[in-house]
């Protein structure tokens, strides 16, 4: 899986992604972060691409970008006018420190971990996911739609106002 | 945060310029989310003073003034004017004269209606294609306007005494090919709307107007009629002769826009219903009592109204012997059926205020005059 | 409402003069002011409380006002109301004398007849006659400002000749004078 | 699969892509390496998009929609510039051109320009895995169902982009009623297909095709209650006329586009056009055998089979739209959540039966013929039972009013004459 075309298309992708990353933190405007964080999100969609996992990155497009980002369309939206932009600068000396030693730990770990190799790639296939999700780990697949409902009704009574709950108590 | 996320409620602006205020009529809408909580009305772009201008001009020259009120129904309007002449001056209309003006604004009530129903399913959304269709039919009302007083939309063809020319042999085919469209067309139109699960969810139960409260607001014409109030001047006040035809009111059941929009379906089937039967029955004499042109009523002041296609159209004049009406005041229905707009609109969605705003079927050139 | 129903005229009674002080006499007594052949003047005080109780009286059940204008007769002004009854098919013509030209004034009506919010409005924009008690009185037709009131039979004999009245609308105007002072 | 009388000869114009193989060939020897990826990528992108979507824009997509629509309004439809009217859409084109394209001073100026150009990407990229004809898919990768749904999910973030960037109230409004949108209607959506997936259980849209030809029956068939979903949910996204709140013209103006002018404007105009085209051709690849038309794709060049069904699909837009009221944004959104979902569920509950009854009996041909007059039945059985359940009951909705003889005052309801 290396070739010219896979190199340079790997190039990209990164300085896209990190360019967009960097982004999402440096732009005032919240609206602008978000629209970075997109174009973030639809660069780790190329990397998984350029793994040969399709079926992964067809997800991270469908999921992040898709519903996430509108998700936090909608929060940006809700947000009152004068706390939505990205104007809170305390931070940022703080957090540029917590970068460095976070960044620091990362390249000590990866620089000293023994790599496990291998010449061949497994070719994973959408099938092998599938019997692998619905097969061999159908209990945490399942466990985790449990989990994700619960969350979904957990927000919904969140939301609930105290009539919608009067109403109810009333039916 | 606790509780319910709170929203802020801000202006928003439906006009002057905006596709769906038939004109350039305004409403300045406070909205909180899409739900509108308040609505004002601003209006007056189009106000030219016709009632000063009138004040300054002999009855018979007044007559062009009432075309530019509500353009879309110019007969009604120069009838309206004439009666209220006639009545102040005690002037009797031949009967030939008066089963013309029957059949004139019946065609009127027509061609109207057409423009009414079209406009209105183009505010809920039907993209154009039943006002395409109600303009279709109502060119060819617009064509016997042409054949016979040479004008298409404002026509200024009745007179004080009668109309201003007699029929022109072409006038009674044309007519008849109208009539044997239109109920076909009718029927199109209910096939196409009044079925239409859409149409229906997006009009019943929206701008619901209670009987009490279309009384109280003074409103006329189809709203009254669509809160099932059974008031027609044409059966009620008869005037030109009307009570010798034979037609019905329709009323509607709980005064939405689903209902006043079937009650204009009906009345397009009732006017043709009349004209048919003016038509059958013309009869032949005079169309016009000779009236000075420069006509001087005595001393004194009438109030005649006839039912136009919007509601009860009102003239009220006051007479010093002058030759031009001392106080020439126009009571425009359009104007005053938005009495009740702010009460149908809020607590409903932008989407349903457009639709509340095309039921009422609003002439700006009517309310601003 | 069916038995009410029976004694409907096939053509609406205009009713006379005397015929709507009659009825308004008994309505609320001590409210007409004069009549006339066609119309019945109120006095403008007793105007509300009499509109209230023909509207509810079920022998004139006025309860349409069907139209409110008014009428400038150089020295005074005249409001006029045609109210009419569905359920008796009769139209009354009731009338109010505003004998203050300066500032003219009239009891609204509104809390009787919702329709009459817009009339009033209009009327007070173009006359200038200011109703009493309105939700929100402002010109309608034309806007805040607007020099003068158009129906009035001397806007155009104002001071400073014959002027329409667009003075007012910065960059329309090429008159170099200041704004000429306007009635109110 | 199916033997096909087209050759592997550069000149059979049945199947495109030994022309194009041909040339990737010659070219690879001649350049260095690396470019015929390029290449290849220009001529997938002048093949699908050039020579088929923007003349299907120009003449289907404008002229043809409003041809049609003129017919269907009596009227007779743009019929001035060139031999019927035929050269209006590039007239039109041309008239965008020249208009200024206006900026708000108090808008997003950024996002603004960005906003039809981050439309018009997906609107490309969808077609790579559209297959045209047996070899003719540019993209033939396994997942292209999701990789359709995943880029077609892009496009919502433009016009949000758009809205909020105008600085204008209807264009707020607008974002916002097409963002709620979307969220709501991609879950009927997925749910629809799911059920398409499930029977031919290939996430390739090649895969699908090849199904379809194998069984000798349309997808569409076997999964009504899918194909109608779809085609609703689908015109939601794309702001077809009877659910376009999002650009609601007698509501709010134009919703996002109300400040857009020119060929910003007219970017958005052309690829809603193209999106729409996309998901005709992917209906018509999905659900209604794609390339193949029960054995004519071996004389008849399959990619023109594949056209006319897409564009047949695609005049189902028109006609809607030329039919049918509009929905108010919460109606539209009940729609979905109330209705749309429960029957995708129920569908895929019978789909997934039925596919659990047809390996157990050895995939044998002749149930899915039964599968699809069962499905077809119990289709319509559950639109009207479920929508009989919501309250749906059309004849308490009277058609006609009420006449009375004589006036009279308030008649109450019970008081009929």
């Amino acid at each position: 899986m290396d070739g010219f075309g896979v190199t340079v298309a790997f190039w990209i992708l990164a300085a896209v992604t990190l360019v967009a990353g960097g982004g999402v933190m440096v732009s005032r405007n919240l609206l602008h972060a978000v629209l970075f964080l997109i174009l973030s999100f639809i660069g780790v969609a190329g990397f998984f691409v350029l793994l040969s996992a399709e079926f992964i990155a067809m997800a991270q497009v469908i999921i992040y970008v898709g519903a996430i980002t509108v998700l936090i369309l909608f929060a940006v939206l809700l947000t009152p006018r004068a706390s939505r932009d990205n104007s809170e600068t305390v931070w940022a000396l703080p957090g540029m420190l917590l970068a460095v030693c976070l960044a620091a730990i990362f390249l000590f770990v990866v620089h000293d971990t023994q790599w496990k190799t291998v010449t061949d790639a497994p070719l994973l296939t959408t099938q092998d996911l599938g019997h692998a999700l619905l097969g061999t780990w159908v209990l945490p697949f399942e466990i985790a739609s449990v989990l994700l409902t619960a969350a979904l009704v957990g927000a919904i009574m969140l939301t609930r106002s105290a009539e919608e709950e009067a109403e109810d108590a009333l039916a | 945060m606790t509780g319910v996320i709170k929203s802020e409620p801000f202006v928003i602006n439906i006009g002057p310029q905006h596709p769906s205020t038939h004109g350039v009529f305004r409403i300045r809408a406070t909205v909180d989310g899409e739900k509108v909580v308040d609505a004002e009305m601003v209006m007056g772009y189009l106000h030219r003073s016709m009632e000063k201008l009138a004040e300054e001009r002999t009855y018979t020259q007044n007559i062009p003034f009432t075309d530019r009120t509500d353009y879309l129904s110019s007969m009604s309007n120069n009838l309206g004017y004439c009666l209220a002449a006639e009545k102040l001056a005690g002037i009797e209309v031949p009967a030939r004269g008066d089963a013309i003006r029957v059949i004139m604004a019946e065609l009127q009530r027509l061609a109207s209606h057409c423009m009414a129903v079209g406009a209105f399913a183009n505010d809920t959304g039907a993209w154009q294609t039943p006002v395409m269709w109600c303009f279709r039919e109502r060119e060819k009302i617009l064509d016997i306007f042409e054949v016979t007083s040479g004008a298409r939309l404002t026509c200024n063809y009745m007179r004080i005494g009668g109309v201003a020319f007699d029929l022109r042999p072409a006038f009674e085919p044309m007519v008849r090919k109208v009539l044997a469209d239109l109920p076909p067309f009718i029927e199109e139109m209910e096939q196409l709307l009044t079925g239409n699960e859409i149409f229906v969810s997006r009009t019943r139960g929206i701008g619901v107007l209670s009987p009490e409260l279309a009384t109280n607001a003074s409103l006329s014409g189809p709203m009254l009629r669509g809160s099932g109030i059974a008031w027609d001047l044409r059966k009620a006040d008869p005037y030109c002769g009307y009570e010798q035809y034979d037609f019905d009111i329709p009323i509607g059941y709980q005064g939405d826009s689903y209902d006043r929009f079937i009650v204009r379906l009906e009345e397009m089937r009732q006017s043709v219903k009349i004209i048919q039967q003016a038509l059958d029955g013309l009869p032949s004499g005079p169309f016009r009592t000779e009236v000075p042109l420069a006509l001087r009523p005595q001393k004194g002041e009438a109030y005649a109204r006839i039912e136009s296609p919007r509601g009860e159209l009102g003239y009220y004049l006051v007479s010093d012997e002058g030759p031009a009406p001392y106080r020439f005041h126009i009571r425009p229905p359009s104007f005053i059926n938005l009495s009740a707009l702010k009460e149908m609109t809020v607590g409903g969605t932008v989407a349903d205020a457009i639709v509340v705003l095309g039921s009422i079927d609003i002439v700006v050139g009517e309310i601003d005059r | 409402m069916a038995e009410a129903r029976t004694g409907v005229a096939a053509v609406t009674r205009q009713l006379s003069g005397p015929e709507a002080a009659g009825l308004a006499e008994t309505a609320a007594p001590g409210s007409v002011d004069r009549t006339t052949e066609t119309a019945c003047y109120l006095k403008p005080e007793h105007l509300v409380s009499a509109l209230e109780a023909l509207k509810t009286d079920p022998d004139a059940d006025l309860v349409h006002l069907t139209n409110l204008c008014g009428v400038d007769f150089w020295d005074h002004f005249e409001v006029v109301y045609h109210i009419q009854s569905f359920d008796k098919n009769q139209i009354a013509l009731f009338k109010v004398d505003v004998l203050n030209r300066e500032d003219p004034v009239v009891p609204s009506v509104v809390p009787v007849f919702h329709g009459a919010w817009m009339q009033e409005n209009e009327t007070y924009d173009l006359f200038g006659i200011k109703f009493e008690g309105h939700p929100n009185l402002y010109r309608i037709l034309l806007w805040e400002g607007y020099p003068g009131w158009p129906l009035r039979k001397d806007f155009l004999a104002m001071p400073g000749g014959l002027q329409p009245g667009l003075g007012e609308f910065a960059g329309v105007s090429r008159r170099q004078e200041p704004p000429m002072k306007v009635l109110e | 699969m199916t033997t096909f009388l087209a050759t592997d000869n550069w000149y059979d114009l049945r199947d495109l892509a030994n022309l194009s193989r041909e040339i990737l060939e010659a070219a690879d020897k001649i350049l260095p390496f690396g470019v015929v990826y390029v290449l290849a990528a220009v001529i997938g992108f002048v093949a699908s998009f050039l020579i088929f979507v923007l003349p299907s824009q120009l003449f289907v997509g404008v002229y043809g929609e409003r041809k049609l629509i003129g017919r269907i309004q009596s009227r007779y439809g743009p019929n001035r510039v060139g031999p019927f009217g035929l050269l209006q859409p590039i007239a039109d084109a041309i008239k965008l051109m020249q208009k200024e394209a206006l900026t708000p001073t108090r808008s997003d100026r950024l996002v603004m320009y960005v906003a039809p150009i981050f439309f018009v990407a997906p609107a490309v990229l969808l077609f790579a895995v559209i297959p045209f004809g047996p070899n003719m898919v540019f993209a033939d990768i396994p997942v292209s169902l999701m990789y359709f749904l995943a880029i077609s999910s892009l496009p919502v973030l433009a016009n949000f982009m758009a809205g909020w960037s105008a600085n204008n109230k209807y264009s707020l409004f607008g974002a916002i009623r097409i963002v709620a949108m979307t969220i709501s209607y991609e879950t009927p959506l997925v749910m629809s297909l799911l059920g398409a997936v499930v029977i031919s259980s290939t996430l390739s849209l090649q895969g699908m095709v090849l199904w379809a030809d194998e069984y000798k029956i349309w997808l569409g068939l076997v999964q009504p209650l899918a194909l109608v979903i779809y085609f609703i949910c689908v015109s939601a996204e794309l702001n077809r006329t009877p659910t376009d709140i999002a650009e609601a013209e007698s509501e709010i103006v134009a919703g996002y586009l109300t400040e857009y002018s020119g060929m910003k404007w007219g970017l958005f105009y052309g690829m809603d056009i193209g999106y729409a085209l996309a998901a005709s051709a992917f209906a018509a690849t999905v659900f209604l055998g794609g390339w193949t038309l029960f054995g004519l794709e071996k004389w008849v060049p399959p990619w023109i089979i594949f056209i006319g069904k897409t564009h047949l699909f695609y005049a189902l837009f028109i006609w809607t739209r030329g039919t049918l009221p509009r929905l108010r944004s919460d109606q539209l959104m009940a729609f979905a959540w109330k209705f749309l979902l429960p029957l995708a569920l129920f569908n895929l509950f019978i789909v997934v039966t039925e596919r659990m009854i047809w390996s157990e009996e050895g995939y044998d041909k002749a149930y899915i013929y039964l599968f699809a007059i069962f499905n077809i039945l119990v289709s319509g059985l559950l639109v009207f039972a479920w929508a009989r359940f919501n309250g749906y009951r059309p004849d308490d909705v009277p058609t006609r009013p009420r006449l009375v003889k004589e006036a009279r005052g308030y008649v109450p309801l019970g008081e009929n004459e």
